[in-house]
């Protein structure tokens, strides 16, 4: 230990905490569903948006949905936003180049889903409107890893990334409600 | 607020704010704030007879409500406490649930406080909770950056002009975290492209720092030791970070807080009446989009003031005279440096950084997905 | 004082569980929506909301955000957080209430304290210094604080059972109750110790819920609800944080606190009190002077139940469903946070 | 049967201790332990930088100890993964000679047996010293 004077006024303090707790059932379902490569999501029904994952709400009527709610959506959908972050460096950051997080509008669904990795296209040609396709890990690799009740992860244990389809662009009009 | 009792700031404090203050505890820190506005009120611990603390989440620091702890440094013992936390604008919020507590009649002397220690931990692992692939506050707010550049047709610079304007500001500011005297938009232009398209100097720091303020009633603000500033109008505004349908670039949540504390000020013409504006900017392009979000400019209007000079301390509506949250972003405290500058300004005790003839003066704060807005309008004198 | 009378006029919580399904804001969604039914508002119609949480509860910063979404957050609304216990949450949106321009406010609390470890999250509450590195535990630190009551002569472990087992009684009527049934004095001190001098009837439960509570002034209150439970006062105080620099055995901020709260000692048909661990009902009786005969957690109390973050809402609640339903005229409940009563809430109701 | 999930919520903190918690702790490395001393006479373990009942600042450190009293203690026959020994010990409120309050500590007596109210008690120091309040690794019966 170095006897430098400033260390006495420092005190190096590791917290750390583990939460453990069983998926929901809603989640546990959608799991279920990657499994099976399926994207499952539940209905409004007052409003008839969509949402995937399920919340087992809509936050926008503030109503319960359920299992009655769900509907699946394809694996196939359009980029309505993106950035290219650069990474920082942080405790518990594995990123070290720049990637991808783009925002995904499902076909079939009313809410994006955030954070994706967009592959098979050059980090300068991602953009708002490119239709992609989801690339799914083999069935067995698929987990629910990463997937909590706290909001955290969506598809990332069953979908690797989103590819383009090489369909036409979709018109700005399609997403412009799901803009991020 | 309509009927309630009169509200005044009569003492403000903050800290030096740094990147890693390594001379204080927390407790250190805390105080060292509080005590400048005791001081700055004439006042000391015993004389207050409530407190509110605000700061962002409690994994920046690894504390569970620090506040508990901090009871002891700010001789609350036998005091009412309360923790606000609303995000980014927990400082803002802060400053207003003390208003109330004094415009209730509940409490006459209400010292609010708020404060980050930045340095503790890091910022970039709580906004990322604690994962990897973290995208910190710039990445999530580059999109819509982007967005309102399209939308208004901005050209790329006024993104520089305002990480300019703020740091010479904040040369004229003691407190102030970044005194970079030799900012220039070449310096901002050649800084690493962070976020697209988001550069380093148009980022905020990371800082350690607090902020307190004085509340009395009426007849604590007419015999204050120095001039007071008048809390005129508060409001805050919430809404959902992320539906079908909104518009993150303007924000209902922040058009419909600016328009009451305009409607309780008796604001008809924000641009004309306000004075001089200190507004949550962490990365520049926020300047030019809540001059359009809060309805200061109309569509497309905002980078045009910022482009015209009109923001800067000399221009007819200065924003962030105190150098803003692009020169010190103690994030708990940042909010509250917005009203405790704008207070500051109206009492014309903003030193070096002073609006000549500043009367009304309109302050900002926003948090999370750019959702939670509390704003407020401080006057030299009550209407 | 009239145009300020302000009075709870609808309520609801969840069921208390050692492991709720799903997450807090799915736990929140019908615990709302039933609270606004029962006064009988659209929560469009709500003046203003507040919440109480704790982001290292839930399990990540920032993870207050996601509640929003039971607020019903779309139009805009005007709310407020604490990072307090929800009763914590009623005194701000009372304080907001007080201005007159709003007369309707909705609150809430909610906590799972299921997912964590409780014995190593909560060490995370105290002094980072010279506490938190140590894994002081709440039984533990509860354990001190008994055994100095025990030391005093105020208290013996016979006085704890006792607690609990009232407690456990009481929450046989209790439907959100997670202890619940008769139990034998002689037999619970038969158990051994968790934390000597504690056993395990005098801790809390490990419960994840939610409550949420509507309140509404003057007019409007009596408009909404028959009889709604008017709040003639509301007061907290908070005390030193390091356990060793105060009296363990005694609660002089809840003392004052029901002091500023106009409670003046007299009758009262029901109170409910924050005594997370049994010893505690005995500091927080002697510190509100409760007369004795009065009913102090007819609805179990936090042995019984003690969804952290709601709990001193729910003691609110409480009081307030008996205000309410005719029960009783006059009740008191009590909130408290940190550890140790180190922060404590009182709020007086009435009926008329 | 669902699936379980765990998150972690881990950060190495560092904190700065400020002229009072700094001397505090660079003591317990140097087997000392300091108190404060309040306006009133006061001497307050572990020092603060202010007076808990009034905020008032205090400056004044004073060596307390090394012997003290046990106050009132509590055992932990199963430590958990947070708790400082890996072996049953009692949390105490212990008050070192010389000071007027009481620290949350570590009494390491063995057995719940040797345990009691009035207990003197005194340091044993942590060999290899690592800047925290455990450099005091625990008290130990006299």
């Amino acid at each position: 230990m170095s006897d430098a004077p400033k260390q006495d006024l420092v005190m190096a303090h590791l917290v750390s905490l583990r939460y453990e707790e069983p998926l929901s059932r809603i989640l546990d379902r959608f799991v279920d569903g990657l499994m099976e490569g399926r994207i499952l999501g539940h209905r409004c029904p007052a409003c008839r948006r969509v949402y995937v994952p399920a919340k087992g709400y809509c936050p926008l009527c503030v109503v319960e949905t359920t299992e009655a709610d769900e509907v699946e959506v394809a694996d196939t959908g359009v980029v309505t936003g993106f950035t290219i972050i650069t990474p920082v460096a942080y405790y518990g950051q594995e990123e070290t180049e720049p990637f991808v997080y783009a925002s995904v509008l499902l076909d079939g669904s009313d809410a994006n889903l955030g954070g994706q990795d967009i592959v098979g296209i050059p980090h300068d040609q991602v953009r708002a409107g490119l239709r992609v396709r989801a690339v799914w890990r083999p069935p067995a690799e698929r987990s629910a890893e990463g997937i909590t009740n706290r909001g955290w992860g969506s598809v990332g244990s069953a979908i690797d990334a989103f590819t383009p389809t090489d369909e036409p662009d979709a018109p700005p009009e399609q997403y412009a409600e799901h803009l991020f | 607020m309509s009927s309630g009792e009169r509200c005044a700031v009569v003492g403000i404090g903050q800290t030096h704010h740094r990147k890693r203050r390594d001379d204080v505890s927390i407790p250190g820190l805390v105080r060292e704030a509080a005590l400048r506005a005791l001081d700055d009120a004439e006042m000391t611990f015993a004389d207050v007879d409530a407190l509110v603390i605000g700061k962002a989440p409690d994994a920046f620091e690894g504390i569970i409500q620090p506040e508990l702890f901090l009871a002891d440094a700010l001789g609350a013992a036998g005091k009412p406490m309360l923790r606000v936390h609303t995000a980014g604008s927990v400082g803002g919020s802060t400053f207003i649930v003390g208003a109330h507590l004094v415009q209730s009649r509940i409490h006459q002397r209400v010292l609010a406080i708020s404060w980050e220690k930045q340095s503790e931990g890091n910022a970039q692992w709580g906004l990322a909770g604690g994962r990897s692939r973290g995208i910190g506050a710039g990445g999530a707010f580059a999109p819509w950056i982007r967005a309102y550049i399209e939308r208004s047709g901005a050209p790329e610079y006024i993104g520089w002009q305002v990480a300019v304007k703020d740091r010479l500001n904040a040369l004229r500011n003691p407190y102030a975290h970044l005194q970079l005297a030799d900012i220039s938009i070449d310096r901002v232009r050649e800084s690493p492209m962070l976020w697209d398209p988001l550069r380093f100097l148009e980022s905020c720091p990371s800082s350690d720092g607090a902020c307190a303020v004085v509340l009395t009633d009426e007849a604590g603000g007419r015999r204050a030791a120095r001039p007071p500033a008048w809390v005129e109008a508060t409001s805050v505004r919430s809404e959902l970070g992320m539906f079908p349908g909104r518009d993150p670039v303007r924000p209902q949540a922040g058009v419909e807080c600016a328009h009451d504390v305009y409607r309780q000020a008796g604001i008809g013409d924000p641009r004309r009446e306000i004075d001089v504006a200190e507004i949550y900017v962490p990365f520049s392009w926020y300047e030019p989009m809540w001059l359009e979000g809060h309805d200061i400019a109309g569509p497309g209007e905002g980078w045009r003031m910022v482009d015209d000079g009109i923001t800067e301390m000399g221009g007819a509506f200065p924003v962030n005279p105190s150098g803003g949250v692009l020169s010190s972003n103690p994030i708990g405290a940042s909010g509250m440096l917005r009203f405790a500058e704008a207070a500051l300004q109206v009492r014309g005790l903003a030193g070096e950084h002073q609006i000549d003839g500043a009367r009304t003066a309109l302050a900002q704060a926003y948090g999370g997905a750019a959702q939670y807005f509390a704003m407020g309008v401080l006057r030299s004198e009550p209407r | 004082m009239a145009a300020t009378d302000i009075a709870v006029i609808g309520f609801a919580q969840t069921p208390a569980e050692r492991r709720a399904e799903g997450n807090e804001v799915q736990l929140l969604v019908p615990t709302v929506s039933a609270a606004l039914a029962m006064a009988g508002l659209d929560r469009r119609e709500v003046g203003f909301t507040c919440a109480g949480s704790c982001d290292y509860l839930t399990g990540g910063p920032f993870a207050f955000v996601q509640n929003l979404e039971a607020a019903g957050a779309w139009p805009p609304i005007e709310e407020s957080h604490v990072e307090m216990d929800g009763a914590w949450a009623l005194y701000e949106a009372w304080v907001r209430l007080q201005h007159g321009d709003i007369d309707t406010a909705l609150v809430f609390g909610s906590g799972k304290s299921s997912p964590a470890d409780p014995a190593a999250l909560w060490p995370q509450q105290l002094d980072p210094y010279t506490l938190a590195p140590l894994g002081v535990d709440p039984v533990s630190l509860a354990a001190l604080q008994a055994r100095s009551l025990i030391h005093r002569g105020l208290a013996t472990e016979r006085d704890f059972a006792e607690v609990a087992v009232r407690s456990r009684r009481a929450a046989l009527a209790n439907p959100h109750a997670q202890v619940r049934g008769e139990a034998d004095v002689e037999a619970l001190l038969a158990e051994p110790y968790v934390r000597d001098p504690l056993r395990r009837h005098d801790l809390p439960p490990i419960s994840d819920g939610a409550v949420a509570v509507v309140l509404a002034r003057g007019d409007r209150a009596q408009a909404l609800c028959a009889r709604p439970a008017w709040i003639r006062g509301i007061d907290h105080r908070i005390e030193v944080h390091q356990p060793g620099m105060r009296d363990l055995t005694e609660s002089p901020s809840t003392t004052l606190a029901a002091e500023r709260a106009g409670y003046d000692g007299g009758p009262l048909d029901v109170a409910e009190l924050s005594a997370v661990f049994s010893p505690q009902e005995g500091i927080l009786r002697r510190a509100l002077a409760l007369p004795e005969g009065t009913d102090a957690n007819p609805s179990g109390g936090p042995l019984a139940a003690n969804p952290v973050m709601a709990t001193g809402l729910v003691r609110i609640a409480e009081v307030a469903a008996r205000i309410i339903d005719g029960r009783a005229d006059r009740g008191l409940a009590h909130a408290t946070g940190g550890q140790l009563l180190q922060h404590n809430l009182v709020c007086l109701m009435e009926g008329r | 049967m669902t699936r379980e999930t765990t998150t972690v919520l881990e950060f190495p903190y560092s904190r700065t201790l400020g002229p009072v918690l700094g001397a505090f702790l660079a003591g317990l490395r140097e087997h000392r332990i300091l108190g404060i001393r309040t306006p009133s006479g006061e001497v307050l373990v572990p020092p603060l930088e202010y007076d808990p009942r009034t905020g008032a600042a205090l400056d004044e450190l004073v060596e307390v100890g090394p012997g003290a009293t046990v106050e009132s203690w509590t055992w932990v026959a199963e430590p958990g993964e947070k708790h400082p020994l890996d072996h049953p010990f009692a949390f105490a409120l212990v008050r070192p000679d010389g000071a007027d309050t009481a620290m949350v500590h570590v009494v390491d007596a063995g057995s719940p047996d040797r345990m009691r109210t009035g207990l003197r008690v005194v340091p044993r120091w942590r060999a290899e010293p690592r800047h925290l309040i455990d450099d005091l690794e625990a008290w130990v019966p006299e």
